[in-house]
Parts: C-alpha cells; structure tokens; sequence
C-alpha cells in the first residue's frame, strides 16, 4: 500500500493496466518522453517502448479518432487529451465516432477505449486550461462519463474504464492532481462506473458534488458539522450513467438537497439531476434543489478563484434550503 | 471469409505525381500499360460481372425509391471501375475497408451479400446493422468493412488507428479507406493522414474524385490541380489515376496496398471519377451541372471502355452479356425479396447497442416506449 | 403579406438583410448555385454574386472560422451548416472562437455572426441528418440560441440575429421547412431574441415546447382542450437568453408543467428549465414538472418517428402532471 | 496608428520550395542576397534595437515569474529574428495579425505599448484584455493584433475569414497569421489555408518552426522534411526560411505580404527558429532536449550574428549596445511599474463582455457574486 498523490495513482494504474494487458495503449500530445504536461504517463515509454506509448502530432481529432480504429480493431487505447479545454477540435471523433460506432454497427463494431482529461479550473490557467466540458459528453448518447475526485477512485474507476467495451471519458481534476496524498492500495481492485460514493452521512440535507469542487463541498460539510448541520455528502464520480439510487436515498432521506460542480450553469449537468430528483421526490422535498454552479462566462483568468463555487457559496446555499 | 493471393509484385510500376491520370486502357480498351497484364480470365470477366452487377443495383435503388421502399440513395453509376477495382486489390476478410455512402459498389465488389445491402437500404431486420442508419451506409464485421458515418471524413482518423493497430500487433494487414473529393476539405482528412504518414502505417487512402461535392465544384473546393499532389503536405506518394478504367484503378490500389503491406507505410491514390446522376435522391443537378457536361462523361463509360478491352480479347460476347444480365437481376431480386420478408426492424430495437449492457436510464425509456406502444 | 414556408421565409429574410446591409454575407457548403440543400439560400447567388454568398470547401470549420474573422473585421456574416449534425467539425471554431473573442478581447473585438442549421429529427434522416444539438450551444458562454418554429418567427428573429452583435445560432427544424404556410408580413419586423410565445393560454396545465416538436405540442393541446383541460402552451423561441418571466409566470399560474423537445434528454436543455422551474416555483407547483424528451440513444432511422415526442407521449405525461 | 510605407518591390526575388533554408546573412554576418539591401539605416537599427528588446522582455518575464508577479510564462528566445523580422514587414495598424501564444516579440516590435504588455502578463487594469487571459495572450484593438486564444492552430480559420473580408471589401490590408510547427498538426490549420487558397485571400501564414512541440519533435509531428513543402497541399508557394535571420525572414515576409496584398493570394512562410527556453513556465525541457542541441542552436543565436552584420557595416558599437540596453531596461522597468500601479482587476469584470449587453442570468449570477463578497 503506498500514498499516492490522484497524479501518481494514474500513472501507476497505466502501468498495471499495460502490463495486465498487452492490447492497452497510450496515446496522446507529450505522453513520452516528457511522460505527459502533468506527469501521468511518467515512465511508461520507458517500460512500454514506443509502440505502446505513442507522442502523437497535436491534433486531438486524430487521437481520438485513432483511438476509435485501434479499439475497434482490437487494441485497448486510452488517449490523453492534453487539456480537457482541447476536446473540441476532436469532439465530432468522440461524437460520430466513438459514442455511436456500436449503434450504427447493429454491434458489429465497438468502441472500447478511454479518453483521459485534466479538467477543470482553479490552477490560473485561464479560459482554456480550466474549462469542465462533462456536460457535452453526458449528452452524448454511447459515451460513458467519469469524473475521479480521489487517488483510491482514480486507480479503480481508471481500471474499470479501460476494461470497459464501450468509450469512456475520464476527467481528472487537474487542482486535484496534487492536492492530497491517500493511501492506495497495491491491489487490482476496481471502482464500478455509475456509482456514486457518500463520503459523510448525513440527515439535514445532502450535497451533491462530483470532481474539482469536491474539497469546497467536504469542507461546506465541516463547516456544517461544526454549526450543528449534519450534511450527507455524495461524490457522484459517475455522470453517465449516474447513480440514481444512492441520490435518490439521501434526498428522501434529508428532503433538502444542494447540487455542486464548477462546470457553467446552463444546460450542465447539475440541471439533469435536480430536475430528475424534483420530478421524482417532489413530495418529499422540504425545500427546492439549489444549484452551485460555475458562471456563465468563460473561464476567467483573473478571477480563477472567484469562478470555482466557494465553501461561502455552498453554505449559502445550504442554508438557503435549511431555512426555506 | 474470402481470402484472395494476390500476384506478388516485384517491381513499383508506377510514378507518383503525374500530371497526367495514370490510365492502363485507352479508351478504345486497348492496353496502354508498359508491364505485362498478369491477371488471369476469371478475374478479369469477374470485373465485368462486378461492375455491371453495380450498375444494375444503382438502377435498382432508383426503383426502390420510387415504390417508396427506401428513403434514399446515392449514386453511384460513374464509380463502378474506381470501387471495383479497389476492392479487388486487396484482401477480403483480411484486410480492413472503411467505406464512404457511395461505396455500396465497393461493398459489393467485396462480397457483402446482396441481402444485407439490400436489407440496410430497406431497413429490415436483414440489416445486419438492424436498421440504424439511412441507406447507403455500408458495414459488415465478418468483412472488416468499417460501418460508413455519414459525416463526411469522419471515418479517416479511425482508419488511420486500425492501421496503426495493424503495424503495432504486426496482423499484415492493410486499411483502405475511400472517400470523396469533398471529404478532403476536412482537417481531419488532413490530421489523420498525417499521422498515418508520421508511423508509417499500412493504410491506403483513396479519394473517388468526381469533382463535385453536392453543388461545389472542385475549383471551389481546393487550389490544387490534382487530389494526389496533396500528399506532398504528408510526405507521401500521390497517385492521380484515371478512376474511369477499372485496371488502372486496380493495379494503382494493389500496387499501394501491397507497399503498404511490406511497410513502406501508406499513400494517397487519386482516382478520377464522375457520377452520372445526382449527388443522392434528394439532390437535383441539374441546377449546377451543364447537361453538355454530364454528357462528356457518359461517353467515357467506365463500362463501355472496360467491355471493349473485353471483346478485344474475346472475353465478351452479346450472349455472355445477356447471360450476366438476367443473373445478376435475378440475384437481385432475390436479395429484394429476402431483404423484405426478414420484415419489419422492431421498436425496441432503438434502445439496443447504445452501451455493452443496458444503463437504467435507458431501460425506462425503453420501458416507457413500450408502455406507449401497448 | 405573402403566405409562405419556413424555409421560403428564411430565403426571403436573407435577401432583405442583404439588400439592406451590405455587410452581410452568406457562406457555407452548397448555398450558391444549389440555394442550399433546402433552398434555403436560393436565388441569393444570382441576385448578390459570388463575393456575397460563398460556396465554401466542404469544412464546417473553415466556415465558422472564417465567419469570425469576417464579423471581427467587420462583416456580418451569416453561415450556414449544411444539417446541425455537422457542426461538431466546426464546434471549436463555435466554442472556442465565436463565443470567446468578445470577453477574451476585453470587448475590443467581437464577433455579430450567425450560424444557421437546420436541426432535429422526423425526416428519415438516420444519425446524421436529425439531431438537435441545442444543448451544447446552450451550455456554451458567450453564444446566443434561438430556434424557430413558424416562418413569422423565422423572419422575425433571423433579422434580430443578424443585427445582433454576439454569435447567434440559429436553428431551424427541417421536419419544419415546408410543414405549414403561413402569412408573413413583408415589412422589416424584428422578434426579440430572449422571448418566448405563447401559442395558447389556458389554466390547468403549462406545456414548454420549441422547434421541431411544437406541432405535436401544439396538438396535444388541442386534444387537451376537447377533453377539456385548459393547457397554456408556450414556444420557447430562444435557448440563450430563454424568458424566465414567461415562464415563471405561466406555471406559477398553472402549478402544472411539462416540458417538451426531441433532443436527448440527459444534460439537455429541458434540464435546465425544469431545474429552475423546480428552485423558483417550489411552493406554486401542484405537480413535479415533467420531461418529455428524446431518447438518449443515437437518433435512429427505422424507428425515426418514434424517437421524436409523440403527441401520446406528451398526453401521458399532461396525464401524470395533472392526476398528480 | 502607425503606417509604415514599405518600398515596392519590382520582382519576386525568393523561390518557393526550397531544400535549403533561405539565408540573407552568413552566420559570420555577411550579406549573402543575390538582390540590393534597401532598408535604411534607422530600420536596420531598429531591427536590432526590437530584437535586443524582446530578448531582454523575455528575462524580465522569468524574473516576474520568480517573484511571483506572473503565473506563467511563454519563452521566446530564439524566436527574435522572426518575430521582429515578421513585423516589420507588414504595414503597422493596418494589416491585421493573428499571433500566438509565444509572440509577444512580435506584438512589441508591432508597437504594441509595454505597458499593455506587461499588464497583460500580471493581468491588471491595464490589460485592455481586462485580465481575462492568461499570461502570453497578446491582443491590441488598435494594432489590428487578433485576441490569441491558447487553442493552437483555432486562430487559422479566423485569420482566413479576416483575409476574405478584405478581398471583399477592397480594404487593401493583408492577414498575418503565425503559429508554431505543431499548430500544422491540427485539421483547422488545414482546412483554412485550404479555403484561404481557394479565395486567393491576403493573406501570409508564418510558420515559427522550432522543431518542438512542448516535447514532441518534428519527426513525430509529420513526415515532411520541411513545413514549407505542405503549401503543395493547397496550390500556393510555401518558403522554407532561416529564421534565425532577421533579414530573411523580413524580405520574404515582405515580399509574400505584397504579394497577397497584390491580389497574388496566400503563401506559407516557414521560419526555421530555435527556442533556447523550455516550452513554458510549467515545462522541464530537460526531460526530452539533448543539452548538446540547445547549445548547438545556441551558437547561431540571432542577435549575434546580427550584430555582427551591423559591426561590419558600422552600425553597431559597445557603447549604442549599451545605450540600448540601459533605454530599454529603463523602459521595460517603468512599464512594469505602471502596469501594477494600475491595479487589479475588479473581481466583478468577471460578468463584462460575455455578450454586448448583459442577460439576465448572468445578472443574477453577478449579484450572487457580489452578495457573496460583500
Ligand atoms: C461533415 C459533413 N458536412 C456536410 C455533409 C453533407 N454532405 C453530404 S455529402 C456532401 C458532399 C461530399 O462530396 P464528396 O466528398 O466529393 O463526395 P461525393 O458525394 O462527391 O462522392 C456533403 C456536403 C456531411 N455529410 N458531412
Ligand atoms: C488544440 C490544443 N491542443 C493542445 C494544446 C496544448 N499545447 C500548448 S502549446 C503546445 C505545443 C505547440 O507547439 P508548436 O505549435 O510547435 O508551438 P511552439 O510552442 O513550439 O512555439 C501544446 C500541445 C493546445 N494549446 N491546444
Ligand atoms: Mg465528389
Ligand atoms: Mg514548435
């Protein structure tokens, strides 16, 4: 067992996974020798050689859409984009290609690989090393989505995505890569996709967060605690499919629920879940679902902290729906 | 599966960047190539046979659309030498397709039972894809023909990876991939060519050049003269062939297949097409294309020219036309009816195939469809 | 006042902006001789020539980048994707250029543009030729997003969009084009971008629709009315800015409300009105609001017509709100 | 607004294509062009003088980086004698630039003020960008400087469509758009010089060549031996330039920025740099950059080799050296101090800009913002 930082879990996890089994491959800008912008891919060229670790031209759409031929073909990829923010240029890759190969195909084809991204903002780096595009994924019918918040989830959640048979979009909070140290252990355990976690039990209310805010909304719960609040916490980790049951447990059981996530507000996916959750507990709702979410703007560099939804405006929130 | 030996070749016959299309019959059907035709009379009849056979199912299509049994088409009369050809270049069931909408000659060619196009053009449970896309969308795994999107160059990155998955586990395989002149507008034509170029994958990327994209003529399309010189930005061979003769098309597509194939990494091959009849079904040329136009290429019948070289050679005959005509037909209708009595794709069959296995979220959307449906 | 299609409306609009602002060009795949697709540039071509409607290559990136660059540097272009499904190409373009020159620029440049597409579902168009991808611009900062449903908004609105200084996608139900006619005044009348229509009033119930599903919303309300339930129907119109007050002021009359598009439901769009319906109107609700969405499945081809809310589908679900 | 009139060029003196990098000046600093120097003394002066100015802007970067001042820095050592050459060639505030992420050499020789600079870099009110983006963004209204966006090779579309509408509109300005080697990677910089060409658009794409992308080298980036080469790709001239030259780079820019201007259309202009520093602020290069190859390039520095040019010619001594040296370091220093006088950006500025007028939802979000901070 050794405590890893989230960064160091996903290296380590790559190399159990390209050991464990030869078809999986890494591809993506910078994954070699500098063994990724963010250290994920340390050492794997190294030990995996060139074929199985591929520094790609810097064109998203040809990782992704490479991706969707290796996996097709037989190989298990898992791409890196550099940044969640440069998606875009590959987006029709995971759209046309990726979400909708096994559909089009009758279940000829199938598309199993991961596409790795830090998102998420909180690091300075302005409108495009901050952005948290999980929303256009989710919808995207054939894509599953992950978002880790923990070095224990993203050595189990990233295992389950690469042994999974259909394309998986897996966000790594790039503040969280660093943030903490857990323990790990060495074992080849898996976290299954579509579930959430409760990281504190609470009866008062529930918070629900995923990914980049996780420590505001673990810290919003201290701070709850200390005042006399006894917050249920869930870290969704799932958006596609999400975990349903385990939200819909707490919130019938607290009757009030804040939802919490950087992304932008408008059409995100906090909108998804508190609709699901007003159109099936409306009566056992004691207060209206609030949503703490990014701004609708694009993500500012000078106000990068401000941008993020603060522990203030989570207990804001929070009390907004113990006092309705 | 159909596994074809190919001739080894010992020699490259062909320059790369020509001005002139590379042709192998003139137009009269005489053979024009400066090495000796080394294809035995089986195949070369087959051509024929396939080339008809694609002639006769695009009139086919027309007429399903017109007693409304499909929704659709696309084409591809003008084609049939360029997707014959290439089909049989390569090797079936080993090596890997990825095809465009106007390829269901190619599909053909390459042995697609004639049910299964006839049953994804209907949209029957004959459709090994169960009926998920509009017509003219080619796929079939035991072929390794990729299943066609229709988003125009889309499907380039993917073939770029099974080529590359191809070089890493050392399968001898090759990826052809075929799209239009349209297609290679698209940065991702260019971006994944490229990186086809850079790990030297087996892949053969053939453009069906009917310099026409819809309505867009090719001078609005790209400043080149040619398709293949744009394999200069790759660092790779181009080959501007005449799509028009089924010979030349076949022998350029083996020729850069087999390159392929010994690892000397991929190419661009260029054939010089022109379709006779709309872009699709929904398309009305006449706003854009001069009849006069239309009317020069008819003479350059990819048939017609191949049939001479035929006859020349006493391959052909009025009867043996006959003859392939009325199987053919039959084999078609046959393959019409089949198609057809499979019956009906069901409603549930939408919540299918999304994912592995089923997510919940989709089982109670299946779950209220059926509820409305009963 | 001539009686015309959507499409033929949008022709007509095209040609008086034209006419009336030499600044503004039309671009995209196939608008020139062909008059697009669906004719929806036709005669444009011969009337304004080559310099002011531009076939372009066939790359929808090409054609929303240039048009940045073209309104950045003064025109005001109005592009067309040849069917939304397209767009993703050029999503970057959107996401990153469009909608981000204004604030990255500090408001020094911008970007007045607008991206036609025709949109959504029913035509037999498998995949690729039917989905409404409104959602992704939505949650996009920094786009406007209106989409249309009858030609007198379709003239309307397009004029607003083209005079408007952001980036406007607009989106035009093809199932639409040529569904009804309608008298379309021939004077230079804007419909603000932001509000919504009400296509019906009434008291019991409120249904929320737009774009290619109003028909059957329009119908379900009609069958409404003669089982003798009062539903108040509203045509959203604009995504970006959507009308809050019209809509929280017919639900909280109502206390009952449905909501209605074809366009996958996870993360869509509906979310995100039902979630603010849900925190805004909690205490005037009489009944959980309730989505009637497209599946979120790939848009499939044989079961094209049943992808799309059926006007059973949304009876049910007035049913549910009502029986509450 | 600064014009600048540029002497008009009788001929076309570069050739496109070229396996050799044009060079102007021998690495001992000779003029080794086949055609007369025709720029004055104070413009060769002032080459120098921008050159010298930008390399130490690049220091004064690192050193706001130590103190904390800056998060993030773009090094641009190397890249001088392009950059300065590039701008100088183009008519100032009015032609339009599309730079990128490292050139804010460029945006200085452009005219752009220090002060904007370096209020961009610590994002205070004195960033006309209001401190919206990172470090490295250049961006000027009044210089026709395009806002960069970090998404490399995003800027090419709109730099076309800019180029398009001045064909239109007759305006007689040209588009220059700069980016790096692996921004050639990327389908939207295919794509755009693709239609750019079709059009025939003013416009010059600049390419800074440094062989690196972050850490992927040239030979994993593409299969061309030279970038220049890929203008076959669209039918225009592509140049393959000593970029560590400034006088190179500064004529063929010229010479293909009146070309375009001319009606000539678009061409591709390949800057052979090198960039002594890492990638960024954030990069080790020292992990993939042998030190031998850093120090190789090191010894074709582009400042010294012309100096050594201006030594022979008399237009350069120790003393102006240090004159210069001490002019700008004064210069650079008030800047700094001005752009911090100027203070931080108002946390509600986050709100500005989104679109021309603000939407109600963004209003409601302000005024959670501001109850939270009051
Ligand atoms: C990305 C994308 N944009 C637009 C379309 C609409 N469209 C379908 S076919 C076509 C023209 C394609 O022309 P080309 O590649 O030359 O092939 P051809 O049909 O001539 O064989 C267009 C624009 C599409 N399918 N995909
Ligand atoms: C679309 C996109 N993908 C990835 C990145 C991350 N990134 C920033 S700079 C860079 C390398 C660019 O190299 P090059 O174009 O050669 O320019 P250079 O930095 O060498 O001057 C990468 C991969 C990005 N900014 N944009
Ligand atoms: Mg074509
Ligand atoms: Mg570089």
């Amino acid at each position: 067992m050794a405590t890893l930082t989230m960064v160091q879990a996903i290296a380590r996890t790559l190399a159990e996974e390209m050991e464990r089994d030869e078809r999986v491959v890494v591809l993506g800008e910078d994954v070699g020798k500098r063994g990724g912008v963010f250290l994920a891919t340390e050492g794997l060229l190294d030990r995996f050689g060139p074929d199985r670790v591929i520094d790609t031209p810097l064109s998203e759409a040809a990782i992704i859409g490479a991706a969707v031929g290796m996996a097709a073909h037989g190989l298990r990829p898992v791409a890196e984009i550099q940044f969640a923010d440069y998606v875009f240029p590959g987006f029709d890759q995971l759209a046309t290609q990726a979400a909708k190969l096994r559909y089009r195909s009758g279940g000829q084809f199938m598309a199993p690989m991961v596409v790795r991204m830090p998102s998420g903002g909180g690091v300075r780096g302005g409108h495009h090393h901050s952005q948290s595009p999980e929303a256009h994924f989710a919808h995207t019918a054939g894509l599953k989505v992950v978002v880790v918040s923990t070095p224990y989830d993203a050595k189990g959640l990233l295992k389950a995505a690469i042994r999974d048979d259909d394309p998986v979009v897996f966000l790594e909070p790039k503040r969280l890569y660093r943030a903490t140290r857990e323990e790990v252990p060495d074992d080849d355990y898996l976290v299954p996709i579509g579930k959430a976690a409760v990281r504190r039990e609470g009866t008062d209310l529930t918070i629900i967060g995923y990914g980049t805010s996780m420590p505001e909304v673990l810290k919003a719960g201290e701070e709850l605690a200390r005042a006399g609040v006894s917050a249920e916490i869930l870290d969704l980790r799932s958006l596609v499919p999400w975990d349903i049951e385990a939200v819909t447990r707490s919130v019938a059981k607290t009757g009030r629920v804040v939802l919490v996530a950087d992304a932008p507000r408008l059409s995100g996916v906090l909108g998804e879940i508190a609709a699901t959750i007003a159109e099936e507990l409306f009566d056992q709702m004691l207060a209206p679902p609030v949503r703490v979410a990014g701004f609708d703007t694009p993500y500012p560099y000078a106000q990068d902290k401000l941008y993020l939804p603060t522990v203030t405006r989570i207990l804001n929130a929070a009390k907004q729906v113990l006092e309705y | 599966m159909v596994h074809e030996t190919l001739p080894v070749m010992g020699t490259e016959w062909f320059q790369p960047f020509t001005e002139q299309p590379i042709a192998l019959l003139s137009e009269e059907g005489e053979w024009i190539g400066d090495f000796p035709l080394d294809l035995d009379e089986a195949l070369l009849r087959q051509l024929y046979r396939d080339m008809l056979a694609v002639r006769l199912m695009d009139e086919r299509f027309t007429v399903l659309l017109r007693t409304g049994k499909v929704s659709f088409t696309a084409p591809m009369a003008g084609h049939e030498a360029a997707q014959v050809g290439v089909a049989h270049a390569l090797r079936r069931g080993h090596d890997w397709v990825f095809p465009y909408y106007r390829d269901y000659g190619l599909a053909l060619a390459l042995g697609v039972p004639l049910v299964e196009i006839f049953g994804q053009m209907i949209a029957t449970r004959a459709d090994p894809n169960k009926g998920r896309q509009m017509p003219c969308h080619p796929s079939s795994r035991p072929l390794n023909i990729f299943a066609a999107a229709s988003t125009v160059a889309s499907h380039i990155p993917p073939a770029t990876g099974a080529a590359l998955s191809m070089k890493i586990q050392g399968t001898g395989q090759v990826a052809v991939c075929t799209f239009g002149d349209g297609a290679t507008s698209e940065g991702d034509w260019y971006a994944a060519i490229n990186f086809a170029a850079v790990q030297r994958v087996p892949a053969v990327f053939v453009c069906e050049n009917n310099r026409y994209a819809i309505s867009v003529p090719y001078s609005c399309q790209t400043a080149t003269p040619t398709i293949a010189e744009k394999a200069h930005a790759f660092g790779i061979p181009g080959y501007h062939v005449d799509g028009m003769d089924v010979l030349a098309s076949y022998y350029v597509a083996r020729e850069a297949i087999e390159r392929a194939r010994a690892g000397h990494g991929p190419s661009l091959v260029e054939l010089v097409v022109y379709r006779y009849g709309p872009h699709s079904s929904a398309d009305d040329d006449t706003r854009y294309r001069p009849r006069e136009e239309v009317e020069l290429w008819r003479r350059r019948d990819p048939l017609a020219r191949y049939q001479r070289f035929l006859a020349r050679r006493g391959l052909w005959s009025e009867e043996w036309e006959q003859q392939l005509r009325e199987e053919i037909a039959r084999e078609q209708a046959e393959a019409i009816e089949a198609a057809e009595r499979a019956g009906e794709v069901p409603a549930e069959w939408m919540f299918d195939d999304v994912y592995a296995e089923p997510l919940w979220h989709l089982e109670r959307q299946r779950a209220l469809l059926r509820a409305e449906l009963q």
